[in-house]
């Protein structure tokens, strides 16, 4: 059921997508069941007025976020990652503790910023994530700095970034892509082409609302893929991780995608979003899907995935529980943390 | 006269405006059919239609630049940052373009970039900034700071009337807070000139120079030194630029002590800029040293704690008031 | 001998090149010989230590100022033009007396600027050329700004920019010419691609150095045209010109070309520029070319040239003494002007 | 020790840092084969290679923000500005992601925004300004401004070696026209540390606080009093932050006045926060106003008459030091 990536510039044709082992799509199933169940507790933690802030949810984007993680490596000299607001998944994949992303959201002591940041704006040097800003495609050139020091020394390292349909329109995309092109850096540009930027419809975004064709603007090889199907991006993912460790320079990937909410749990999208839209991507959930392809194309038994239910269950209710348990940070720690006293901190 | 919050005195500001002059348009992220992120546009395109309600792609210098053109081709552009904070995206075009284009060629750039500032609402580092001080030091740009819903509203035409490039920064935390009677309507509405600070209240012992959120928390802070029989004078300076000077230093020549208050942080705030100009020109009549208070050097924490801990408070302006006082 | 314009989007093909008149070939002459006359005195002066600040040279690039101005209304309610510092001959074209140039230069009172602002950082609301800045690709959101004037209030006229390649990587030409596209105004954009941008050759600048490429990324019809050809130019702009008036949205143009000599007076371009292309490039010099055609393709006499080249040099001669004979502006004016007083001022 | 020009000692600073920590790097626009439009990188490339010596597009935000991601990665960014003027395209990403990811994430951003800056040379309103007060607002930013080609050599290692984001504003005039002999040598070369301002002229009368340009100009005012009898001490900063109170506030309570100097224009320039800190911190030490002299708030002409009304000129400063001293 995989949709084959369309292959855009001049450049050599994706190899076929790599076969996906039942393991491997088992494993996916877990971070996107995972990355679901995450969100919605998140969701109901903030309705309970329990989260300060509002919340962003990538209901229905988790594909996206799932995907394009799984095929980076780890850890401090792993790849570099920085995802989008939409991206929780991508946090799971890369290592951040789930426990930590609810003690983010309620800005206490254990959040990877100590209460400093909300939001998505989670990272730390352990995970390779940097602290993703508000301020949408700053994190470009970020990434392809990243991406240029592994060049620099010489190793096989990539550096990813996601960003929203909104995000393509400012001088940071434009001017981070090209550098990345001239520069021939190991960087890999996700694009989740949600269709709405807030209240803005992509039509007002931009005459060129296939985003792909954006990279060829800078001789960056693209191609676009089903956002729902996470195969279809996990693979492309493979394919152009592997071209940058090959040194052959960034690719774009653009995931075709829907938002299925509004921007934030504030948002009284109702007044604005199409809701017939809302029901035809709403048979496309990309859980739902991979769920389908487990039970009926790898005939993998329902009970091996109920059991990955249960587990996901338990794990967010004890994450809530130790976020809950956490304290908020010494008011002291506000006034610390500025400068830095050494660059290897 | 209809009592309005701040964000209504600024929604009905605009709505006045453009309905006496073609030329006054909004432009910004989802500020159609949405109305803005604050709904401060709300319905202005449903009746002005989409060429003076412009939603535009998320680009900010993108959007301040073409601010810039249209104002210098007779149009009255408002563009609204979602957030002040995103202003840092258009500082380029601001003050490159916007605020030198006058001086050098002698032609006008009326237009005004409107800015939700502030903390205090639990926004954290990104959307929580003042960002007021960003541009006093770049000659060409007015900026305002209205503390009231009358002001709010009187400021902000007269900022789109003005042929200048002003930075019109609207508190988010007064937003729905602060409420007044405010006298509306497209040719009766009040005015308040850019330029003048008020004194919202006269003392002897002290004056309190502050704008924006801290105008209410001083005011308070007075009633509480009132009841230890300390007069406060609360300067409310309404603008940073053009700086109401002899407002200020007729204060501080009466009460002979000066604390500046914002909720900026201290360093590089526009504290610095009036402590220097009442040490230059109000020495004489000094009784006590200049003191600031204003948020901490650092940037804005998210958890409320942290948050708490960077504002400045009523308290924190309480103590350094009483100090000065005792001096 | 003029290179038809290629269309590149996916758009009603342009009209084919307008009939151009002996008398209006010859009017494109004589501002062709003027900007370069105008050009080579100020480099003199400049040489003679007469000009503060450097001096910025358009030769070889007079084809593309030319033609690009020409079509366009003047005056204070004609079209917007925003050129590009190369393009001395467009501020002649739209109305800048010549001696005004050379007070420019000089830092004299009687610069458009009163001695405020140097080089090309020249305008004024009576010709509608608004006063350039410094940095690049700033001028494009503001020409952007006039197009939507313009449309705001139904009046056909047009709002035009020119820059250099360079220009094109920065986050502001981004920007601008994507809300062109999504607001259609009647915009033009005119790009230069001299292949230099101060030392940086076009490869070092972008992949894709066919830069009406860039314009497709962006939904904006773009045609590609020989830069050192005017009635090219000029044609290409006619017709560029049309389309907005008509409504059409924006449009933009490549002007291929190279840049004849250094950066500015003072840049040793002898280090870093091939001689064999410069050489090269000479043979195609716009002047030269506009010349053989009039002589051998319209047969026009060239004593009528010799006329031409004659009355320039006077106008130069005179255009030179009345800026020396100008005095600087009154210390006490660098204290005004912060501020407007009013807007129509 | 070879004598060499204030840029001749940036150069070699760069050089040296390069030749002994292989995370070193320039890039900037022409900064490779040219060496870039002042010659500060001149021959770097040559010698360490394309991949430490990077030619970039035209694309100040990006400059800024690669650098930011490579400084997080391992590497030590040292990016150039052409001009100090076009930093303001590079404004979002030096406040947004350099000076803020430290505070959110205790993760170091070790890199260096290098700005040509200042007037004096006939550059007009685009290539002449003073960019350090578009800063020190903004917490997690340091900035640095030498007078001296000791200072520039000295402070520009220690930039590079310091773990967090540093904006270094070289002044253009000072280029060729300041030398010095200084210790140079990728082991031998004498740094200076960050944060330290230096009494560059010991007096008792008055306090001149000051750097950069008018380092020199304070200097010579300072030898024309000692004629007239007044001793004048001078401070010259050489970084603004971290911002050297003690040494500041021990020189004015000292001498009991002060005159603050920058060649930067007046308001919002860093003399305003001086001149505060001084207000509220030395305020019993003070025997006359605080005075500042500074530029124009207007943007920076072109013209050479209209550039030195602009400017603040050593007759300027006399006469400030003159009233002064004689208050
Ligand atoms: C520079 C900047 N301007 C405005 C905003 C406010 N804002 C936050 S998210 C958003 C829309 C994002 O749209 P998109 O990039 O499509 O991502 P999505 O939310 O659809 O995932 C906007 C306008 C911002 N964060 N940054
Ligand atoms: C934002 C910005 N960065 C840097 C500069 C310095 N600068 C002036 S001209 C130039 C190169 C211009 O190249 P291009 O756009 O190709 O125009 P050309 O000079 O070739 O006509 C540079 C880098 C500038 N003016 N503005
Ligand atoms: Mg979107
Ligand atoms: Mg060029």
């Amino acid at each position: 059921m995989s949709t084959p990536a369309r292959n855009i510039a001049a450049v050599p044709e994706p190899a076929p997508a790599p076969r996906v082992s039942d393991e491997e799509a088992l494993d996916l199933y877990y971070w996107m069941v995972l990355t679901r169940a995450t969100e919605e507790r998140a969701l109901n933690l903030y309705r309970q007025g329990k989260l300060p802030g509002s919340y962003y949810t990538g209901r229905g984007q988790e594909a996206i976020s799932v995907g394009m993680a799984t095929p980076l490596r780890k850890g401090p000299d792993g790849d570099w990652l920085s995802p989008w607001i939409r991206d929780l998944g991508s946090y799971l994949v890369h290592g951040v503790p789930v426990w930590r992303m609810f003690a983010q959201f309620m800005g206490k002591a254990g959040s990877t910023t100590r209460g400093k940041d909300g939001n998505l704006h989670i990272g730390g040097r352990e995970w390779n994530i940097p602290c993703q800003v508000s301020h949408m495609a700053d994190m470009i050139p970020l990434t392809v700095g990243a991406a240029l020091a592994y060049k620099q020394r010489g190793e096989d390292r990539v550096a990813v970034t996601s960003f929203g349909d909104g995000a393509t329109s400012r001088g940071d995309f434009h001017e981070g892509l090209n550098i990345a092109a001239v520069l021939e850096v190991p960087a890999v540009f996700v694009a989740e082409n949600n269709r709405w930027a807030y209240t803005t419809p992509i039509s007002k975004q931009t005459k060129v609302t296939d985003l792909y064709k954006k990279a060829l603007g800078y001789g960056i090889p693209a191609v676009e893929v089903d956002g729902n199907d996470v195969l279809a991006v996990y693979s492309a993912m493979v394919e152009a991780v592997a071209q940058c460790r090959a040194g052959r320079g960034p690719r774009f990937i653009e995931c075709k995608t829907y938002r299925m909410a509004g921007h934030a749990a504030h948002d009284k999208y109702e007044s604005y979003m199409p809701m017939e839209l809302l029901a035809e991507w709403s048979d496309k959930d990309p859980l739902k899907r991979l769920e389908q392809s487990l039970l009926e194309e790898r005939s993998i038994a329902d009970g091996r995935l109920e059991k990955i239910r249960e587990r996901v269950k338990d794990e967010v209710h004890e994450a809530v529980e130790r976020a809950d348990a956490d304290g908020y940070a010494d008011p002291a720690e506000a006034h610390q943390g500025v400068f830095a006293e050494s660059a290897d901190a | 006269m209809p009592e309005l919050t701040y964000l209504e005195a600024i929604r009905a500001a605009l709505h006045d405006e453009m309905e006496i002059d073609d030329r006054v348009f909004v432009m910004g992220e989802d500020v159609g059919r949405q109305g803005g992120a604050f709904g401060a546009t709300k319905e202005l395109q449903q009746r002005f239609g989409e060429l003076r309600s412009i939603d535009t792609p998320v680009a900010e210098s993108g959007i301040v630049g073409v601010a810039v053109g249209a104002a210098m081709s007779g149009q009255r552009p408002v563009a609204e940052m979602q957030f002040a904070d995103f202003v840092s995206c258009a500082f380029d075009q601001l003050i490159t373009c916007a605020a030198k284009m006058h001086y050098r060629i002698g032609w006008a750039v009326p237009m005004v970039v409107r800015c939700p500032n502030g903390g205090g609402v639990g926004g954290g580092p990104y959307h929580s900034e003042n960002v007021e001080a960003w541009f006093h030091h770049h000659a060409g740009l007015k900026i305002v700071c209205p503390a009231t819903a009358v002001d709010a509203y009187g400021l902000l035409r007269s900022a789109i009337r003005d042929p200048n490039p002003v930075v019109f920064c609207e508190h988010k935390f007064l937003y729905r807070r602060v409420k007044q009677d405010v006298a509306t309507g497209p040719r009766d509405g009040q005015l308040v000139p850019l330029g003048k600070a008020a004194v919202v209240r006269e003392g002897t012992d002290l004056s309190i120079i502050t704008y924006a959120s801290t105008v209410q928390l001083s005011l308070a802070v007075a009633d509480s030194l009132a009841a230890q029989d300390v007069s406060a004078e609360v300067v409310d300076l309404r603008t940073l630029v053009p700086f109401d000077r002899e407002t200020v230093l007729a204060s501080v020549r009466k009460t002979g002590k000066a604390l500046i208050v914002h909720e900026d942080n201290l360093t590089g705030g526009f504290g610095g800029e009036v402590a220097a100009v009442i040490a230059q020109d109000a020495f004489e009549h000094l009784d006590a040293p200049v003191r600031r208070v204003a948020a901490l050097d650092t940037p804005i924490p998210f958890a409320p704690p942290l948050e708490r801990e960077y504002l400045p408070l009523e308290s924190d302006i309480l103590s350094a008031a009483a100090d000065l006082a005792a001096y």
